[in-house]
């Protein structure tokens, strides 16, 4: 098989799901479901293929492709033309999301099969377009591209959350999609603005121009591309105080795409700052590392004080969001390789855990229809294995050793005290934090006794048992293992360490 | 000038124009003398064949060298050429929305005339492409704006087409007056009115008095074609026009005379005040200097474009403010003056082409039907037929701007444009990118419409054949446009080479 | 004739201009409205025609260029006139601010 | 596509452990005598296999559950006396591997053997092992018995690991999970309201401090570059740490050991984990969890030893908390809070050995503390599963009805008291005398009076539940199963015996062999003045003395306390106010401070899109407003715009200039 085409196949593969899926008539909703299903296989199969190939020792650029794709005139008539190249490639850090993109949409399409209850037909073709978006943005090699997917999963985003949504949807669809197209607009002008200056978007390549001094641009142009860009990505991430759509989003996104907004599209912000903030202006990081060591900590605080007295479950997982995501600016401001580390596993582990969460509040209100923690109770009786997952899935989230949450946290933190002890001694209430608010939360719903009588309510069966389970595998096995991202990690880390300056 | 030399010039390359104004004779004839009961949507059939052969004669002249005739009143460049084919291309799918523009108190009447006026216009925006001549251009402008003003209010006992109609005499006269009044002052300085001329002696201006004067005059025109383009401030007659007029004309008024604004636009100011000195040979240019106006303009039209469209209720008047807005961003690529203009613009202009004409189409559809213009008549069209929603949402999404669309690398272009110039315009690009921001909430309050709220009525279209051309066109072009863009950048790029032939 | 400077014609074209203008903007009757845009073209030729003959470089263009705008305004009147009618027939107003059916 | 070695590269380390294991010849496995300690590992996987097991198959299995847990329980105990036997004959032996790799780091994990750990396994598993055995007559007919059962497991195993953890980092991850079996175990009864917030309670509590552990880890990561412990007391002892440092992060590595240990302030949630079903109790809160606290100090005590601070910390802590948490015991009711409260002073007490440098002194109380505090438990478990009540005020006379039980819990009651030739006696003797030969004649005072009240407080729940008349309404009361009373019996053997193995008598064979080869740690024994052994007898015999005329013989009115000082005994009984002093400030403020950022979320965050939302809406209603429909207005305003360009050009670059 010629490797290059595999990324494209990876990327595009659900596309062809997409065209059955038009062609099947809609009453079909059995046959629907299995295709939006499968057609979520072969990027599984593709990735986790990519990943064999890099166990097996082999180079991950064989899988680099790059064609001409668009060429902008130039300046002048005679100017080389502003080309940019359909180029896809991955490397160590790119595969472990790749691989956590299509896990988690595999899972939630098995999930959406459970949670969404009309229209699956118009549900799958969008989901699988997401799907598409989020595994070509992971995997492009140029900002040109990265911002075309990205989006690409702005548009099915939307409709997931406007129509399949709960109560308020078409709020929060609009909440989504002003701040990420507030986001995106910032990050087009400075894509645009590096193309215009530099006359490319490769990311390799833009890396070397900005840190030449011979290029002309300033220190304070270029520190103000950086800020613009941690405005982009920190509207994803989300960094306070710009997080206010994604409590909307979390609270009104069917459970489904929810897995797939907490556990893959906020990592695009981390994603971002990694490879575009910390790999083209390692300079500028460095310059406001303390600042973003400080917005890691507020994001910490902020969101695990908020989530303290939420009421709405899902309330509560959101803010607990934000206050995950602050571990994660905290890693990237200690700037060595433990917090970068840290923050990559992060990444990684929180959207495990949050697809994994918010698959488990999915099943909860399809049985109870209610996620606010005073109308549930001692759910431990009726529902055992839902609630024993639950409170599973809260301690990983909340940094028990032996899962995948703590092993990030614990190298964000090990990382960030290195450099900058005070921040990060401020930081470590969060981690208590995280305990108290998580606790009330889940032991809300349940321990203690019931609000109502839940007897007749079903548990966890069949199938929501298969995502539900193998998200906890991968919890526990990054928890107990964590080579298996950090091995693949090590190359990306070289190279972000040298752009650093050692 | 002997009648012999006369005959030995090149008219071959009038041979579209020629085509299409032979045809509008035809067919004026075949109305006067067809009976009165036979359908005469015939004659908007044979008139989309001419736009079309007319299209094929342009193509057919694409690569050749740059000629002119008439002392340059009549000149063929790839200029003329790449925009000709806009127009004509618009054009033809504006008739093919005509043909099948059937509402209650319609056009039955004038039919033909519907068909025919449109060709006329047609022709002046034709014409305009190809002027290097102040005389020329101005005639060519009255030829495409007379019929609109007529076409506006061809629903004769319709109301709200009179008022358009009125509106559009009214405010489009007083802007031909304008622009005429700031001509004048330019012929008087040059003594010519050939552009080429008039260049060629204003680049050794000096004296102040006369670069004052040429600079009102600039001013002046910038404002009176501001009128055409719908630039803010001077565009608030297109919400009511673009409202009142027959959907058709409506999209014929917010592409095809769009389009022949930017024409000329660009035909007048780049050629005299590219040129045009403020301080002796050398010297910066007036167009240069005058950059800042512009860029106010350009500004403030996708500003309010925007911005005001947010607050409509009727789809017409959404679209209006919707094109008003796209105006600025094509001023934007005017503002930057870089050499891609030319390539950004017309990439832009096509991709608005496309988009806007596909939207429209669904637009005549869905409130031909319903018989009302209110946004909510789009509740449910999900639901009473996919098809048309698909294509509406991907046309949306083109004239948002999202990536996948034509849309999205026309405005790559523009800001590319922005950017690279020296200085770069960065508060302008800043200003578009949010501009295009706001635009989110009405496009996808009509994808809310759409997609999300119920349908009053379930009843099923049935989508007539010109609509289905349209709709074609557009989404496949928007779309084709938007993934490979490159089929459109090497096809101007290796065979019209605007800016080598604009000044020759 | 030569006594009279160029500028007298060209303020005398500016003022007509600018009588136009006011009219097309203050005046409530639409056939008044018609009328002073007319006068509006008409500073216009009075412009050109002072340029073709005390221009810079006086020339023949000019006259030729009012002719045409001439001919072209007669065209506009004619058409707005021509709407006019239509307007009143369903309006029974020449009114040009009762012209308000669509705005906002 | 991979193959299969490729696979076991990735498995790692332990893969390949386990792979050599299987595949070395059964005879060459015995013939090595099996490898006791380098096995040692395995110790802990056996409670983590019957954890996995009875997650998998518990339901099926039902009561029979039990038998997994003890039979994995007896083999991780079998192990570990094997182990043990082998440990004092041979050196310390460590196996580490790469965990994580973070960049040029390397991150291990692995197990080490030395004296501390082998004892220690030998004490959890043996406790555990109990334990398990009891609960199945104790949790007999309870709907959740498999997962009890499981629990347990998974608490053993995360109990095990904690002490055989070569690195400090391990060590930290054991500890929570170790925290998490204790959560999990202590709102077992998830319905009980109680049981909910105890358990939340001691997870937030215990993480409090666990936060501490954490940042003075990670602070001596940064000094040493490494968690590994031998790293670090290399670079103690070596200098290469700052004076200052060592003592920082000593106190933060204490705090994580206050709130594992229930130590003052951070004593609170161990009295409410007594929600936890009794053998939970007996397990987790008196003989092994809460000693973790002890072992950590014990395992890091090199580290204190450098800082004087850190110790006097140690020592002061321990000593008030001694005294605190045993004034408190003197008034409460509830059978289980009593022995909580008594806990929680004995691990003051192990405390102020350690930081008085009595190493041997603390892990040797540690120790017989297991032994005599998990009889206690258990005898108390015997109790409640007898009278189904833990008021003490409704029990009496039981004596003769739990023939087997109340001497137990006597021979419990004496250990801990301190009375001579009982194993508690030895140990507290070597405290006081480590007390005072430290320096700490303040602290040796605290301690004696707070073995004073231990001896009454634990008599007068003695006489309390055992003489007199039975004051509660029970009829039915009967003697526990032999699956209760057995383990109870062989831990009533290790409470009278356990002492002898460190004596100033009998020579001290635990001591020396403790510290043999880390002169660091201390010697064995430390000699100290007769009088101090004397005086400890006194004061036990006269709390004795004291709680027998008060409650045993009631010449003394039991009100004696109470009516004299109503105050006293009112703070006394409500524990000091402490938990209300921490709601209302601590509480009080998170809750307080999260409202105000809630106010901030929604007033000025919103508050700020919102008004930009606005701003552009209300721009578009302006434009639409000025929309008049008025067709002079439009080419008014257009004139306006016109006459504005031409006025700024004039302005600026034009003719006016």
């Amino acid at each position: 098989m010629n490797l290059h085409a595999v990324l494209s196949l990876l990327v595009f593969s659900p596309l062809v799901g997409i065209i059955v899926l038009a062609i099947l008539p809609k009453s079909q909703e059995i046959a629907i479901k299995a295709v939006g299903f499968l057609a979520t296989l072969p990027p599984l199969a593709l990735s986790l293929a990519v990943y064999a190939h890099y166990l097996a020792g082999k180079s991950l650029s064989d899988f680099s492709v790059s064609v001409p794709w668009i060429q902008f005139r130039g300046l002048q008539p005679d100017e080389p033309a502003y080309a940019v190249n359909y180029e896809l490639a991955i490397s160590g850090f790119q595969l472990l999301l790749v691989v956590l993109t299509s896990v988690v949409s595999t899972l939630a399409a098995l999930g959406a099969c459970r949670f969404i209850k009309k229209e699956w037909k118009g549900y799958f073709m969008l989901f699988l377009l997401l799907v598409t978006g989020m595994l070509g943005l992971f995997t492009a090699e140029n900002m040109v591209l990265f911002f075309i997917f990205f989006e690409v999963t702005l548009i099915p985003t939307f409709f997931l959350i406007g129509k399949w949504g709960y109560f308020e949807k078409e709020k929060a669809a609009f909440s989504f999609l002003i701040y990420n197209g507030f986001g995106s607009a910032v990050l087009l002008i400075v894509i645009m603005i590096l193309l215009a200056k530099t006359g490319t978007t490769n990311i390799v390549m833009l890396k070397e121009i900005i840190a030449d001094p011979s290029v002309g641009l300033s220190a304070d142009f270029k520190l103000g591309l950086f800020i613009a860009l941690l405005i982009a990505f920190g509207v994803k991430l989300p960094i306070f105080p710009l997080h206010s759509w994604m409590l909307r989003v979390h609270v009104q996104a069917p459970p489904s795409v929810v897995m797939i907004h907490s556990g893959i599209l906020l990592k695009i912000g981390a994603y971002g700052l990694i490879r575009f903030g910390m790999g083209i202006f390692p300079d500028q990081f460095k310059q406001l590392a303390v600042l973003l060591a400080i917005l890691g900590v507020i994001n910490l605080l902020y969101g695990a004080f908020l989530a303290f007295i939420q009421t709405d479950f899902k309330m509560v997982l959101a803010y607990s969001s934000i206050s995950h995501m602050g571990i994660v600016l905290m890693g990237l401001a200690a700037m060595n390789e433990a917090g970068i580390q840290g923050a990559i596993f992060q990444v990684v582990s929180h959207g495990l855990i949050s697809a994994l969460l918010f698959f488990l509040v999915g099943v909860l209100y399809e049985r109870t229809e209610t996620s606010l923690i005073g109308n549930l109770g001692g759910l431990a009786k009726g529902m055992p294995l839902t609630a024993g997952f639950l409170l599973a899935a809260a301690m990983a989230s909340l940094g028990l050793p032996g899962m995948s949450g703590f092993v990030s946290e614990f190298m964000a933190f090990l990382g960030l005290f290195k450099v900058e002890p005070w921040i990060a001694a401020v930081g470590s209430i969060g981690i208590i934090m995280t305990a108290v608010y998580l606790l009330r939360a889940v032991l809300g719903m349940t321990f203690g006794k019931a609000f109502r009588d839940f007897d007749g309510v079903l548990d966890l069966r069949g199938l929501e048992l298969v995502p539900v389970l193998v998200l906890m595998l991968l919890i526990v096995l990054i928890g107990v293992y964590p080579s298996v991202l950090s091995s693949p990690l090590q190359a990306t880390l070289e190279t972000i360490m040298l752009g650093l300056g050692g | 000038m002997s009648l012999e030399s006369f005959q030995q010039l090149n008219w071959s390359i009038m041979t579209p124009e020629f085509l299409i104004l032979g045809v509008i004779a035809i067919l004026v004839l075949m109305d006067l003398f067809m009976p009165k009961h036979m359908d005469r949507k015939m004659i908007g059939w044979i008139g989309i064949v001419a736009i079309l052969a007319a299209m094929v004669a342009t193509a057919s002249m694409v690569g050749g060298p740059v000629e002119s005739i008439l002392h340059d009143t009549f000149r063929i460049d790839s200029f003329a050429l790449a925009f000709k084919l806009l127009l004509l291309g618009g054009g033809a799918l504006v008739l093919f929305l005509a043909v099948s523009y059937e509402p209650k108190d319609g056009v039955e009447r004038y039919q033909a005339e519907f068909y025919y006026l449109f060709m006329t216009a047609l022709l002046g925006a034709m014409l305009m492409t190809s002027s290097g001549d102040l005389i020329t251009l101005y005639i060519g402008l009255e030829l495409l704006s007379i019929p609109s003003y007529i076409l506006a209010g061809i629903r004769k006992f319709h109301s709200q087409s009179n008022e358009s109609a009125m509106k559009y005499v009214i405010n489009g006269s007083i802007s031909s007056a304008i622009t005429l009044f700031g001509m004048s002052y330019v012929y008087g300085l040059t003594g010519t009115t050939n552009l080429l001329d008039m260049a060629s002696k204003l680049a050794t201006l000096s004296d102040s008095n006369h670069v004052y004067l040429l600079t009102l005059a600039f001013l002046m025109i910038v404002v009176g074609l501001g009128f055409k383009l719908a630039a803010a401030p001077f565009h608030m007659w297109a919400p009511d026009v673009y409202q009142g007029a027959p959907t058709p004309v409506t999209a014929f008024l917010s592409v095809v005379s769009k389009t022949a604004g930017f024409v000329i636009v660009i035909r007048i100011l780049l050629t005299v005040f590219g040129f045009a000195a403020t301080d002796g040979q050398g010297s910066i240019p007036i167009l240069y200097n005058m950059q800042n106006y512009l860029a106010v303009i350009a500004a403030a039209t996708m500003i309010i474009g925007n911005v005001v469209a947010l607050k409509q209720t009727d789809i017409k008047r959404l679209f209006a403010y919707s094109s008003i807005a796209h105006a600025g961003y094509l001023l934007v690529a005017f503002t930057a003056l870089t050499p891609n203009m030319f390539y950004s613009i017309w990439f832009y202009l096509l991709a608005y082409l496309l988009m806007n004409l596909g939207a429209f189409a669904i637009i005549q559809v869905v409130t031909e039907k319903a018989g009302s213009t209110k946004i909510t008549e789009f509740a449910g069209l999900y639901r009473r037929s996919p098809v048309l929603a698909v294509s509406m949402g991907i046309l949306l999404i083109s004239l948002a701007g999202f990536p996948g669309t034509a849309g999205f690398i026309g405005k790559l272009n523009i800001f590319l444009g922005a950017l690279y110039a020296e200085p770069g315009h960065y508060l302008l690009a800043s200003i578009m990118i949010a501009a295009t921001v706001v635009s989110y909430f009405y496009y996808f309050g009509i994808m809310t419409q759409i997609f999300f709220r119920p349908a009053a009525d379930n009843s099923k279209f049935n989508i007539p054949f010109g609509i289905v051309v349209v709709l074609l066109v557009a989404v496949v072009g928007s779309v084709l446009f938007g993934i490979l863009p490159n089929i459109a950048f090497d096809f101007l790029q290796n065979n019209l080479d605007i800016i080598a032939d604009f000044f020759k | 004739m030569s006594s009279v400077p160029a500028s007298a014609f060209l303020a005398l074209a500016l003022i007509l201009f600018c009588i136009g203008l006011y009219g097309a903007l203050t005046k409530r009757n639409t056939v008044i409205v018609l009328i002073s845009i007319e006068l509006m073209l008409n500073a216009v030729n009075i412009n050109l025609v002072t340029f073709s003959k005390y221009g810079l470089s006086p020339s023949i263009d000019g006259q030729i260029f009012a002719l045409f705008a001439m001919a072209v305004a007669a065209a506009e009147a004619a058409v707005g006139l021509a709407i006019l009618m239509a307007l009143y027939r369903n309006k029974k107003t020449v009114h040009i601010d009762e012209m308000n059916e669509m705005k906002h | 596509m991979v193959n299969l070695t490729k696979l076991y590269a990735v498995g790692g380390q332990i893969t390949r452990i386990v792979h050599e294991w299987c595949l070395t010849p059964i005879d060459t496995h015995l013939k090595r005598g099996f490898d006791k300690m380098e096995n040692a590992w395995l110790i802990p996987l056996f409670p983590l296999l019957s954890f996995l097991l009875l997650l998998l198959i518990g339901k099926r299995l039902k009561e029979a559950s039990a038998y997994v847990g003890i039979l994995m329980t007896l083999a991780s105990l079998v192990f570990s006396i094997l182990v043990l036997l082998e440990r004092f004959s041979e050196p310390t032996y460590l196996y580490r591997f790469d965990w994580l790799t973070i960049g040029e780091m390397h991150l291990t994990a692995g197990f080490e053997v030395n004296q501390l750990n082998a004892l220690m396994l030998f004490i959890v598993s043996l406790v555990s092992f109990l334990v398990h055995t009891y609960s199945k007559g104790y949790m007999h007919g309870d709907e959740r018995f498999h997962v009890f059962y499981a629990y347990l497991g998974l608490f053993t195993f995360a109990m095990l690991g904690l002490v055989i953890s070569p690195n400090i980092l391990q060590t930290y991850i054991f500890w929570e999970l170790v925290g998490l079996g204790s959560f999990l175990l202590i709102g077992f009864y998830y319905y009980k309201e109680e049981a909910k917030a105890a358990a939340k309670k001691a997870f937030i509590m215990t993480r409090i401090g666990d936060v501490g552990l954490l940042i003075g880890m990670i602070l001596l990561f940064w000094q040493t570059n490494s968690f590994e412990y031998s790293e670090i007391f290399k670079a103690v002892e070596a200098g290469a740490i700052s004076n200052t440092m060592i003592t920082l992060t000593a106190i933060l590595i204490f705090i994580g050991a206050i709130g594992k240990s229930g130590q003052f302030p951070l004593h609170t949630w161990l009295p409410d984990a007594m929600e936890g079903p009794t053998p939970v109790s007996a397990l987790i809160h008196a003989a092994t969890m809460v000693a973790a606290g002890v072992y950590l100090v014990a395992a890091l005590f090199p580290l204190f030893l450098a800082s004087k601070t850190a110790l006097m910390t140690v020592a002061v802590i321990g000593g008030f908390t001694a005294i605190f948490a045993a004034s408190i015991g003197l008034v409460q009711t509830d059978i289980k809070r009593v022995l909580a409260y008594s806990t929680v002073s004995q691990l003051g007490y192990m405390m102020l050995a350690l930081g008085s440098a009595g190493y041997v002194a603390g892990v040797f109380h540690l120790m017989t503390h297991a032994f005599f505090k998990a009889l206690l438990f258990l005898a108390a478990g015997s109790v409640i599963h007898a009278v189904h009540t833990q008021n003490i005020e409704e029990m009496g006379g039981l004596w003769k009805k739990l023939k087997f039980t109340a001497p137990l819990f006597l021979i419990g009651t004496l250990a801990i008291s301190g009375v001579p030739g009982l194993s508690g006696f030895f140990s507290k003797d070597e405290i006081l005398v480590a007390a005072w030969e430290g320096g700490h004649p303040v602290l040796f005072l605290l301690a004696l009076i707070a073995a004073f009240m231990t001896a009454f407080y634990m008599f007068r729940l003695f006489f309390m539940v055992f003489t007199g008349e039975n004051r509660g309404k029970q009829t039915h009361v009967h003697e526990s199963p032999s699956t209760m009373t057995l383990p109870m019996l062989l831990l009533g053997i290790l409470a009278v015996v356990a002492g002898y193995v460190n004596t100033p008598w009998f020579g001290s064979f635990l001591g020396d062999w403790l510290t043999d080869g880390n002169p660091v740690l201390g010697h064995g024994h430390i000699e100290g003045p007769a009088w101090i052994m004397a005086a400890a007898t006194i004061v036990s015999l006269a709390g004795i003395l004291l709680a027998y005329l008060i409650y045993g013989k009631r010449s003394i009115a039991p009100d004696w306390l109470s009516g004299k000082g109503d105050m006293l005994h009112t703070v006394l009984y409500n524990k000091y106010y402490i938990d209300e002093f921490y709601q209302m400030t601590v509480v009080a403020f998170v809750t307080g401070f999260s409202y105000l950022l809630r106010f901030i979320d929604v007033f000025i965050v919103e508050g700020i899109i919102k008004g930009v939302t606005g701003i552009i809406q209300g721009l578009g209603k302006l434009g639409s407003k000025m929309q008049t429909g008025q067709v002079q207005t439009y080419g008014a305003v257009a004139f306006v715009g016109l006459a504005v360009l031409v006025v700024i050009y004039a302005l600026t670059g034009g003719y006016l200039r």
